[in-house]
């Protein structure tokens, strides 16, 4: 067990994977020599070569359509995209190509691809470097999409995601790279050694993709969220002072609706947040499948606390961002609903 | 807004109802283009991105430093599978024309491309073919009734009912999926090229594209990573002259050729006359070699011509001569062939004409054996069930959920 | 009036915009000398011009790109994408670029772009030829989403998006083109002229975006859907003998929130539909919305009846179509519910 | 696996410790290049993208038939703006040390190349900026009190709040909105040409972005659509050595300059000193007359080399040399125009100190008053409501009513 904080967790996982196997090979924008612009790959290249961590030009799809020949010649490629604002110019390949090889081949040929990207508000990066794309993603068949909120997890699922013989998209929330963020830009920073999630073996371990995690629990509500909002929601719980399930969802597709159920039907009332936009957003699909699956339990509407339907402005960024308050009010308004 | 305007619109030579005119193509002489080291350094053959690599002249004489290192046998071999590829075109546009099958398009005129490539490749490189490269299929053996069966969406149907006609695969004789969606493959390609040298391996890549299909993101991304990574791979444009109804000007075919298109990145190009089955051979073998001994990647651009409609959903006359084809100053690649066969005295105008009816009958059996398997109008039919298959390696429980609701419905009903 | 089909009437609406307005003009593959692969712009070139109905290299990205060049040079453009199955190369300057230029340029550019794309299935085009990809776009904030599902709307609601000085996304149901469509596809073609939808003006007229349409009514139940499955709904509630609202919601955004809520507070129950598939598509937005705004009238769950979570498959078009038999079995699930 | 591999990969001529290397480059004499009529067609000039057209040379005396037609006070006042923007751009990274902005782009060693391709280029010519042009800004009459306002996000924010700094425009001075995406800006520029074309005026785009950005689909759409239909554009790469951490050898610089990108499509490059004002104005001037006489699209590649810093989050002393820069073999450019003129006897050291003075002292004056109009910790703050804006043409519904909801919240909190 070390401390770790979530970059360093993702170098495990990339490190403890190629070490076994060596059909790993890492793809992306300033990976190699300089180790990514988050350092998530720092000390790889040294390590592994410059033949399996490869700086790539500026081009995702260019990425994204090489590592799917990489991998179809039984390399296990695991591409970086630099921001997951970034990743647009490669979801020709991911819709077209990355995503339905598997199927439209009759299962003979397939590509297992990792795409990594930081995504996510919160760090002053204004509309071109806060997205939170998932939504994009979770409409397709064929691929998986991933989000992890600890170390813990980010190296577990990784793992789990490059094992894995479908493409994986893993997001990775870069506003709690260093530490846990409960919303509040004004308070000082904690670092994950502070939080339970921080403590990551050295060595290889997985957590299965397809599982959400109940990281509190409660009795009167559930909130189904991921990601930062993980702990923004675990923050709004503690200060409005109420007895709550908190689901992370880790797993956005395949989807644990098992656990949603189970706990939608034990507290009859449920507050699903994000930080993408609301409209078309992945909680539209969580509240779909709550209430398809809960219907008859729910004592309340089924709330959704997510980012505005605007671009990420640079400015507002906390205006924008769906932080504690948001997250109180709706609470407060699913729990006086009789 | 005032009428005036400067925006250049390119033009066809020639649209319905005038004479073909095909001035446009800058041709070199058989023979005329010295055939270099294929170690030679890129910025020593641009050259070879503006003439034209002939092998066989107009009467079928193969001249100067390209003509191949092919066996009359080998010969003999490349013109019957030229002439299955033809055959079993027309079966399938027939059986499309009947009703069997729901779509199909025809590799019509430019056969000798993939034959020739498929024979001075290894069995060891992959292919990543276009939609109308089913030559490739053929020549390294893929049964025909198992092309058949893919466009049936049969019982047999290797794509297991979820792709429209010719979208092929055939992983055992390494050719990839064709795709739907333009030039994707490219990439791939360089992918793939680029694991093998990362293994230390000495397979390469091929893949191929359309004329049209260079204006596509995909064409560049992969002309660059192949250019950074020196990858070992092919890049073949097939410059048919046309896309659908626009012809090669609209992807800026009108002041350089095809294979110009990676100069400017270091990879050298080729020009060759892509109806010359011994070009073809010659300058790929060249690529080939280039590519394994580490000298990186070749754009070939093949002059040819879409001999036939741009798939059975298209009417070509709508916006080009009909008699376009018969005035291409590059002729018809199994003519072409044929010619240089009979003038060295191996073959016949009468062994043709009996290959023709040996093959039509070989197709024609390929049919009936096919249709055995069901037909979208008759015969056994795909499982339904198959339908949930391979979205992931696993079908995971929503899948199977999703099946399972699908065929209560079905039972249901009946 | 005249008697059109879909194409027919997306021809004229655009025959009368460039009539009406000088700077309309139109990009994309095949559409000029050929006039279009569905013969949508047939004729308009000889009409109007080299440059004004131009034929694209095939590099959607590009034609994409370029209109929006062409748009902030104060011309108006009307790009057509092959097949909405092609529209992933473009997606990057839909997104990154179309939909976020006004805003990040605090209002002082724009560009009226509208992308006109044949979608969905049930014509025999496989994985790449079938697709409904709107929940791509309708997550997105600063373009509109438009799928219209008669000759007569498709002509009004195009005429708005050419005029709109919003990037619009008008998303055409091939199936639908040459007449309406039930469902079952053993039955034989009905045209249009037997449709009052046919029925289109020949001149200027338009159809506000941000507008739903109840092509039906009824009191036992709510269904909202668009496209190809507002004919294929419709044919269902009347096999099924009940009496329903059918709701057409025409612009998927801005979505006519009030005309869905009227509905579903008066039936009680809701059936959501579409052909694209279910996890994360449109209609889960829809149920959100739904169940935000009408909670305390429900008295069933909401049901989706969507494409399964596979690629659109050739051969099993009819098994993967949301037919009849799939909205009855819902319908009559919702109707059971007490 | 086996270690071996020919899997290529680019190489920087030097690492942190190492001496800085420079031998790969390939230079022209100043003077020895011809000049072309603007109007010679493509193919007899491709000289022109391996060539380097230079003015200036080592003694600051230009050279040659591309000596521009531009006055002493033309010059002084050039070598004003590039002193400003140098000056500007020190000023805002200090200002984001401070904390007072959340992120900065020096164009530090890059200034020649706006300011002269700002004044070669005509006020109703479209400009279709990269985040490294803030000299087109400032050669075009922005205010820095309106580029320091953006950087702030303050009150007088031309973005309202919703950019991170360096992504201005100005709408009046035809200078587009500068976005986070790399080369999206590219195929925009080459439509806006269309348009002026379609339009029939005499108005150019023209479109900077940097060597690495060359990989992405953008630049390739662009050279396409530019190639297809002769679009009035020009396209400029701004080749600094450097994307981020990668050399300019990662987007395919090894083998060929990014001038010959374009030859395949027969499209004209210009290699030009990018740090030598006077050969970037003649070439610019060369291109613009060329596009507007109806000749289509130029690509112009700068050699210069990115002085500082890829931005403020960046460390370039972890890939390359600290010292590189001082031996990049073409100086720098404020110096080097500080030169000519000094030789020329228009300037002086004195002068050229004083005017560092003088622009110290008009760029604080200028920030001063840009910080009253707030920054991110202190002073008026951009009402919120603003966030709600300009994401449709008027506000929907259900934005206001999210603004609504927005505000009763703050309200509640107060
Ligand atoms: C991404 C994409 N855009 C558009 C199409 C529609 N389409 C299919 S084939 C074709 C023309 C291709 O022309 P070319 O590349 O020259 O190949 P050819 O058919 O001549 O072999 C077009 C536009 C497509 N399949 N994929
Ligand atoms: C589409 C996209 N991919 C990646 C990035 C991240 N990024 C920002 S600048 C940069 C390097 C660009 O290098 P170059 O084009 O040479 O321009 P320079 O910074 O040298 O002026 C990268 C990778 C981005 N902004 N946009
Ligand atoms: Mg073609
Ligand atoms: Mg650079």
């Amino acid at each position: 067990m070390s401390q770790m904080n979530m970059i360093q967790a993702v170098r495990s996982a990339l490190d403890v994977m190629m070490h076994k196997d060596p059909t790993v090979i890492i793809l992306g924008q300033d990976v190699g020599y300089f180790g990514g612009v988050f350092r998530c790959t720092d000390g790889l290249q040294e390590k592994y070569g410059e033949h399996r961590v490869i700086d790539a030009p500026i081009a995702e799809g260019g990425i994204i359509g090489s590592a799917i020949g990489i991998g179809v010649n039984g390399l296990r490629p695991v591409a970086e995209i630099q921001f997951a604002d970034y990743i647009y110019p490669g979801l020709d390949q991911i819709i077209s190509e990355l995503a339905r090889l598997r199927y439209r081949s009759g299962g003979e040929f397939f590509s297992p691809v990792t795409v990594r990207a930081p995504c996510g508000g919160g760090i002053r990066g204004g509309q071109t470097h806060s997205q939170s794309p998932e939504a994009l993603f979770t409409h397709l068949s064929g691929v998986k999409t991933v989000m992890p909120s600890s170390p813990y997890d980010a190296k577990g699922l990784l793992i789990s995601a490059i094992e894995s013989d479908d493409p994986v998209i893993f997001f990775e929330p870069k506003r709690i790279y260093n530490g846990p963020f409960d919303g509040d830009p004004n308070k000082p920073a904690v670092p994950w050694s502070k939080h339970p999630g921080g403590e990551v073996p050295e060595d290889y371990y997985s957590i299965p993709l397809g599982k959400a995690e109940v990281v509190e629990e409660g009795d009167d509500l559930t909130i189904i969220t991921y990601g930062t909002m993980v702990h923004v929601a675990q923050a709004a719980v503690h200060k409005a002072g109420i007895s709550a399930d908190v689901i992370d969802v880790r797993s956005l597709v395949p989807l644990d609706v098992e656990t949603l159920k189970t706990s939608v039907e034990k507290t009859g009332r449920c507050l699903i947040t994000h930080e993408a936009s609301r409209f078309g957003g992945y909680g539209a699909e969580l509240v779909a499948t709550v209430q398809e699956e809960c219907f008859w339990h729910l004592q309340a509407p089924i709330e959704r606390v997510a980012g505005w339907e605007t671009p990420y402005p640079h400015a507002f960024e906390w205006d924008y961002f769906p932080a504690q308050d948001r997250i109180i009010a709706s609470i407060q308004k699913i729990m006086e609903a009789v | 807004m005032t009428p005036k305007s400067r925006l250049h619109i390119p033009q066809p030579s020639a649209r319905p109802g005038d004479a073909p005119d095909f001035s446009y193509l800058s041709l070199s002489d058989a023979g005329a283009v010295a055939r270099p080291d294929s170690d030679t350094p890129a910025s020593q053959i641009e050259n070879l991105a503006s003439d034209l690599v002939r092998v066989l002249d107009d009467d079928g004489i193969a001249q100067g430093e390209w003509v191949p290192d092919l066996t009359t046998d080998q010969l003999l071999e490349a013109l019957r599978m030229m002439l299955l590829t033809r055959q079993f075109d027309a079966r399938m546009q027939r059986a499309q024309r009947q009703g069997k099958i729901s779509f199909y398009m025809q590799s019509l005129g430019e056969e000798a491309i993939s034959i020739a490539q498929g024979m001075a490749l290894e069995p060891g490189d992959m292919m990543f073919p276009s939609y109308r490269n089913q030559g490739l299929f053929i020549i390294r053996g893929t049964s025909l009734v198992d092309l058949m069966c893919q466009c049936l969406s049969n019982t047999r149907d290797m794509c297991k009912g979820r792709q429209m006609p010719i979208m092929y695969h055939n992983k055992q004789a390494n050719l990839f999926s064709v795709s739907g969606n333009l030039a994707t493959q490219y990439p791939h390609a360089v992918g793939w090229a680029m694991a093998s040298a990362i293994k230390g391996e000495e397979h390469i890549a091929s893949a191929w594209v359309g004329d049209g299909s260079t204006a596509e993101a995909d064409f560049h991304y992969a002309l660059t990573f192949a250019a950074v990574y020196q990858a070992p791979v092919i890049l073949n444009v097939v410059n048919n002259q046309w896309a659908i109804s626009t012809f090669q000007g609209f992807a800026g075919g009108e002041r350089r050729s095809f294979a110009a298109r990676g100069l400017g990145l270091g990879i050298p190009g080729v020009r060759v006359d892509g109806n010359d089955l011994l070009a073809v051979y010659a300058v790929t073998q060249w690529a080939a070699q280039r590519a394994r001994q580490g000298g990186g990647p070749t754009l070939i651009e093949h002059v040819t011509y879409r001999g036939g409609a741009h798939s059975t959903s298209d009417d070509p006359s709508r916006y080009r001569p009909k008699n376009e084809w018969d005035a291409f100053p590059l002729g018809d690649p199994v003519m072409r062939l044929k010619q240089h066969l009979v003038n060295t005295g191996y073959w016949s105008d009468e062994q043709h004409a009996a290959l023709e009816e040996e093959l039509k009958t070989f197709v024609n059996e390929a049919w009936k054996e096919a249709v055995t398997y069901g037909t979208m109008t008759e015969g056994p039919r795909l499982d339904v069930r198959v339908m949930f298959d391979d979205v992931y390696a696993e079908v995971p429980p929503h899948l199977e959920r999703q099946r399972q609701q699908l065929l209560a419905l079905r039972e249901q009903s009946e």
